[in-house]
C-alpha cells in the first residue's frame, strides 16, 4: 500500500482538520465530530441540507459543503457510514428552524444510521424529511432486496436539494424536488483498478490486465461482471446502453450527464469516455442541456469512471444553474 | 447459573480479544462481497467497548450491556454498529433490573434482540446476513434449560457456516448476486466470534 | 497498460473533441488543430492569453479557457509540446487586435516551439509577449542550464495573467504581472508511483513498494531523490522546506497555497498533506490568503503531489480572486 | 560523387524505417532522463516525412530537404521536432538550387545545421545534446574529401557512445544532474540512426 498518509486510523481525522484549514472562511467543524459545516450555519429560515456517508470518496461530501448546496456533510471512517450521533451532531449544526433536509445513498449502514438520526432528531423536536438516492442501475431493483446503490447521481441531489433550499424552499417542496432527481437519475459504472482502504492495507479484489469490472460501485467493492478490456468507445456504449434502458431520456426533456472519474483515471480519459457518450445521446436524439466531466464521487484510487443521466424540467434546469460556492461545485 | 456483571465485562474482553485477532480474516471476508472494512469496523468497536466496560464500574448486566450498544452504535458506523448496537440495546432492555441475568430472561433477551435487527435491516432469516447467525442461536436456546456452552458455539459456528451457500438479498453482497455465493457472511462470523466468545467465558467459569 | 481509450495514437484528438462536446457553449476548437478557443474568442481590443503544452496534464491546459483566464490553449501530443504551426494558430484565433500573451513552461521543446509561434505570429504583424514559468525548485536554476521547470505554479500564471487581460491590461501590463507572479511562485512535488504514456505503453520508470521519488516533475520523469516512503506529515515537511528555502515568504506578504495531485492520489490524501503545510506555514508566521486543493497539473495517473506557494501583493489578490469561467478554476 | 534527390528520399525512407525500428528503443532511452516520447515522436515525424517525399516530385534536393524540414517542424513537436527541422531547414536552404548537392555543398549544409541547432537550442557540444552526434560528425567530415559511407556512419556511433558519460545541462535530462550519466542521449540515438541511413543509401549506391 503506497498512500501518502500518517496513520491509516487517522486519515479521515487528518482529512478533515485539511480541508478545514484550507477553507477556513468558508467552512467549521463541528465541535468533537467528523462533521463539517458552512461557517455561517445555521442559516435562519432556510432548510438546512445535510449529507455525508464513508470516506473515500472526495471531493464528495464536504467539497459540496457551501452556499446553495450542502448545510453539511458527515464523514464517517473509510467506505463505513458515520453513526447517528455524528449525523445529529450536523443536524442540530445546520437547523435553522425550517427544518432540516438529509440527502442519503442507498447502502444499508447509510440508511440506518441516518434514520436514526432522523429519529433523535424529532425526538429533540427537528423537523427532518430524507430522500434516498438509488441511481445505480448496476443492481436489480426490488422491494426485497437492498436495491440499487447511490452513487455519482447524488451530486445532482446536492446541487438540486441545495439550491431548492437556498431559494427559499420549504422542507416539503426541499424533499419534492429531491425525489424528483431521485426518479430522473441513473448512473453505471466500471473500474480497471481496485483501490486500498487505508486500515485495510490490500486492495479490495484483483484484477487481471486484461480485466474489467463492469457495474461497480464506489466503496472498492467488486463490480457485477468480469470482462475483457475493452475500448473508451465499447465502455462508453455499454455503460450509456444500460442507463438508456432504465428509463426512457427520450420523451422531449433534455439531460444533465456527468461522466465521473472515480479516483486514479485521468481526466484525458474520462473526456474521450464522453466523445462517445455524447454521440450516442445525438444519434438517440436526446439534447444535452450541460455536461460535468471531472471527478466528483470517487473510490480513493479506484480507476474507472460512471456515466450519469438526469433527465430535466425546467424547475430542475434553473436549480442546477444556480450559484452555488461549494469548493467542488462551483457555479 | 445465571449471567453476572464480571461475566458480560470479561464476555465482552474475550469477544474483543477475537475480534482484534480476526481483524484481517473479517476484513477479507468483507472483500469479495462488501467492501472491506468490516474488520476494521469490529475491531475498531469492540476495542472502544472493552475500553468503556474495563474503565466503568456497573450495578447490573443490563448496565454493561447500554454501554455496550451505545458505544457500538456511536463508535462503529456502517450496517454493522447500529444492527450490533440495537441487538445489545435490545438485550439491555430485556434483562433490566437484574443483578443476575436467568437462562430465561438471557433467552428472552436474544429473541428481543433478533427482533430489533430483523426491523433495522429488514431482513428475514435466509438473506445471508447476521440475522442467519442470530437466529439459530435463538433458536437454539429456546431447546435447552440452561446455559451450554457447547450449543453456544457450535450452533453459531454451523450457522455461520451456512451463509456460505446462501444468496444474499439484503446488505452489501446483495449487488453481487449468484456471486455472493460460496462465500461466508462477514457479519456472520463477527456473530459466531461474539457467541464464541460467551461459550469461551461459560466453560472458564464452569 | 490498463486506460479507458480507444487508439494510443489518437487520444489527444479523442479528448479535445470530448471537451468541446463536454462545455459547447464555452469552447470551440480551431478547425483542424488541437487548439481549443474561448467561445466567443476573438475579443475584440482584449489581451489574448494563450497556453498550452503537451497533452497529459489534464485540466491543464484546456480546462483553464474560459472569460477571465485563458483565450486558447494549444493541446500537443501526451507530454510532447505542440508545433510551431499549431500555437501559430491559437495566437491567431484570439488575437482581438491587442496582442497576444503567452504562458510557456519552461521545457526546451515548449520554450523552442512557442517562441517560433511567436516569431511566426510577429512575421504576420501580431504583437507577441510571453513569460516563462519556472516554479520547480527541485531543479538548480542556473543561466547555463535548461534551468527550473514549469509546473503547478503556472495555474497562477494562468489565472491572474488571464484576469489582468479581462479587466482590460495591456500587453505590456499582463506581462508584467506575468513576470511578477513567475517571480513569486514557487514549487516542489513528489511521487509514489509513475505513469504510462499511452503510445509507450509502459510506466516511465520503476519505484519499489517502500520508495517514492521526491523531486518529481510533470512528465512523468524519475524525481531529483529517490527515498524510503515517508509519512504525509514528513513530506509535507519536506516539499514545503524546498519551497521556503528558495524564497522568503516570510516578508510581511499573504501568500496562495497550492496543493496540486499528479493523478492519481485520493483528495484525501492531498487534504491530509494540506493539514501540515497549513500549520508550518503558521509557525512560521506566514498568513494565507487563499488555498486550492486538487488537481490542476496533472501528469496522467502519477501517484503524488506538488505544493506550491506563492506570494501576493494587493494586485495579486485582487487579480486571483476575479472572476473565471473556466471549467477547471471557477471563482 | 553528389547527392541527388532520390537518395535523399532514400535516405529519408530509410531513416524512417530505423526509427519505426528503434522506437521502443528510442523510447527506453529517454524514459530514465526524459519524458519517455522520443520513439513515439521519431517514428510519428519520420513516418510522416516518408508519406510527404514518397509522394511529392521534387526538382532538387533542397526541395526534399525543405518539406522534411517542415513536416518535422509541424508534426513532432516536443524538443527534437523543431531541432531536427532546423537542421534539416539549415541545410536545405545551404544546397539551395543544385540539383546534385556536392560534397562540399553538402559538409557546408551540415556545418550550418549544427549551428542552426545550437542557436536554437542554446546549447554547446559536450551538453549531451543532439548536438554531441550532429557536431563530430560535421568535424568529421570537413577532414574528408568525399563522401565516406563508414566515416558517416562511425563517427555517429561513436559520437553517440560517447554521450553515455556526459553530463547533462540542457534539455529534460539537466533535470538529474550527475544521475544523466550512463545514459545515452536519445536525441542523439536518433541522430545517429539518420546518420546511419545515410550511410547505408550512401553504400547501396556504391
Ligand atoms: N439489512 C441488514 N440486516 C442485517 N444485517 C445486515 C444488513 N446489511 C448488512 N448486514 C450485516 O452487516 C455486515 C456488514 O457489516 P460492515 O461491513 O461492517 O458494514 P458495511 O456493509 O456498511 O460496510 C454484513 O456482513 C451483514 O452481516
Ligand atoms: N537545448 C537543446 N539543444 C539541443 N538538443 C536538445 C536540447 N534539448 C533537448 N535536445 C535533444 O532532444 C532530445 C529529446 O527529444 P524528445 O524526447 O523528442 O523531446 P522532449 O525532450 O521535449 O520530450 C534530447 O535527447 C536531446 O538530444
Ligand atoms: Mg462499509
Ligand atoms: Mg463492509
Ligand atoms: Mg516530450
Ligand atoms: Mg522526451
Amino acid at each position: 500500500m503506497k498512500k501518502i498518509i500518517n496513520d491509516p486510523n487517522q486519515v479521515v481525522q487528518d482529512m478533515v482538520q485539511g480541508m478545514v484549514a484550507a477553507y477556513p472562511e468558508a467552512l467549521k467543524q463541528v465541535p468533537e465530530t467528523m462533521v463539517l459545516a458552512r461557517k455561517d450555519s445555521p442559516v435562519q429560515g432556510k432548510v438546512g441540507i445535510v449529507s455525508g456517508g464513508g470516506s473515500g470518496h472526495e471531493p464528495a461530501h464536504a467539497g459540496y459543503v457551501g452556499k446553495g448546496m450542502l448545510d453539511a456533510a458527515v464523514a464517517g471512517e473509510v467506505f463505513t457510514s458515520p453513526t447517528p450521533d455524528q449525523v445529529l451532531e450536523a443536524i442540530k449544526a445546520v437547523d435553522g428552524g425550517s427544518g432540516v433536509f438529509l440527502v442519503i445513498k442507498n447502502y444499508t449502514g447509510d440508511v440506518i444510521n441516518f434514520e436514526m438520526a432522523a429519529e433523535l432528531a424529532e425526538a429533540e423536536g427537528i423537523d427532518v424529511q430524507y430522500v434516498v438516492v438509488n441511481d445505480d442501475v448496476a443492481v436489480e431493483d426490488s422491494s426485497f432486496t437492498t436495491g440499487r446503490r447511490g452513487i455519482a447521481g447524488t451530486v445532482f441531489v446536492h446541487k438540486i436539494t441545495g439550491a431548492k433550499a437556498e431559494s427559499g424552499g420549504s422542507l416539503t417542496e426541499v424533499k419534492q424536488v429531491g425525489e424528483k432527481v431521485v426518479a430522473n437519475v441513473r448512473s453505471m459504472g466500471m473500474a480497471l483498478k481496485p483501490c486500498t482502504v487505508p486500515a485495510a492495507g490490500s486492495p479490495s479484489f484483483e484484477l487481471k490486465d486484461d480485466e474489467m469490472e463492469i457495474g461497480i460501485g464506489i466503496h472498492g467493492e467488486p463490480g457485477i461482471e468480469r470482462k475483457e478490456i475493452a475500448s473508451a468507445d465499447q465502455i462508453a456504449e455499454e455503460l450509456t446502453a444500460k442507463v438508456l434502458q432504465d428509463l426512457d431520456y427520450t420523451t422531449g426533456e433534455d439531460v444533465a450527464v456527468m461522466i465521473n472519474g472515480l479516483g486514479s483515471t485521468p481526466e484525458m480519459e474520462l473526456y474521450i469516455v464522453n466523445k462517445r457518450v455524447q454521440e450516442i445521446l445525438k444519434e438517440k436524439g436526446i439534447t444535452v442541456y450541460k455536461t460535468f466531466v471531472g471527478e466528483y464521487m470517487t473510490a480513493l484510487e479506484m480507476t474507472g469512471c460512471s456515466v450519469t443521466l438526469l433527465k430535466l424540467d425546467d424547475e430542475l434546469k434553473t436549480l442546477l444553474d444556480a450559484d452555488s460556492d461549494a469548493p467542488a461545485f462551483r457555479s | 447459573m445465571g449471567l453476572d456483571v464480571q461475566l458480560i465485562v470479561d464476555w465482552m474482553k474475550k469477544t474483543n480479544e477475537k475480534m482484534q485477532e480476526n481483524k484481517p480474516y473479517l476484513t477479507t471476508l468483507d472483500q469479495p462481497i462488501g467492501d472491506g472494512d468490516h474488520g476494521i469496523n469490529m475491531a475498531r468497536g469492540f476495542q472502544e467497548v472493552e475500553n468503556k466496560v474495563t474503565k466503568e464500574t456497573y450495578e447490573t448486566p443490563a448496565d454493561v450491556l447500554k454501554d455496550v450498544a451505545m458505544t457500538l452504535m456511536s463508535k462503529v458506523g456502517g450496517a454493522s454498529g447500529p444492527l450490533f448496537g440495537t441487538a445489545f440495546l435490545k438485550l439491555s432492555t430485556a434483562v433490566k433490573g437484574a443483578e443476575t441475568v436467568s437462562y430465561e430472561a438471557f433467552v428472552n433477551g436474544i429473541e428481543q434482540a433478533v427482533a430489533g435487527v430483523k426491523q433495522r435491516g429488514k431482513a428475514e432469516a435466509g438473506e445471508k446476513t447476521m440475522v442467519d447467525v442470530w437466529y439459530p442461536v435463538s433458536e437454539a436456546l429456546t431447546e435447552e434449560q440452561d446455559f451450554t456452552a457447547e450449543v453456544l458455539s457450535e450452533t453459531a459456528k454451523q450457522a455461520m457456516e451456512n451463509t456460505k451457500d446462501m444468496l444474499a438479498t439484503k446488505g452489501r453482497a446483495a449487488y453481487f448476486k449468484d456471486k455472493s455465493q460460496g462465500h461466508i457472511d462477514p457479519g456472520s462470523a463477527s456473530s459466531f466470534y461474539l457467541f464464541e466468545a460467551l461459550s469461551d467465558v461459560l466453560k472458564e467459569r464452569a
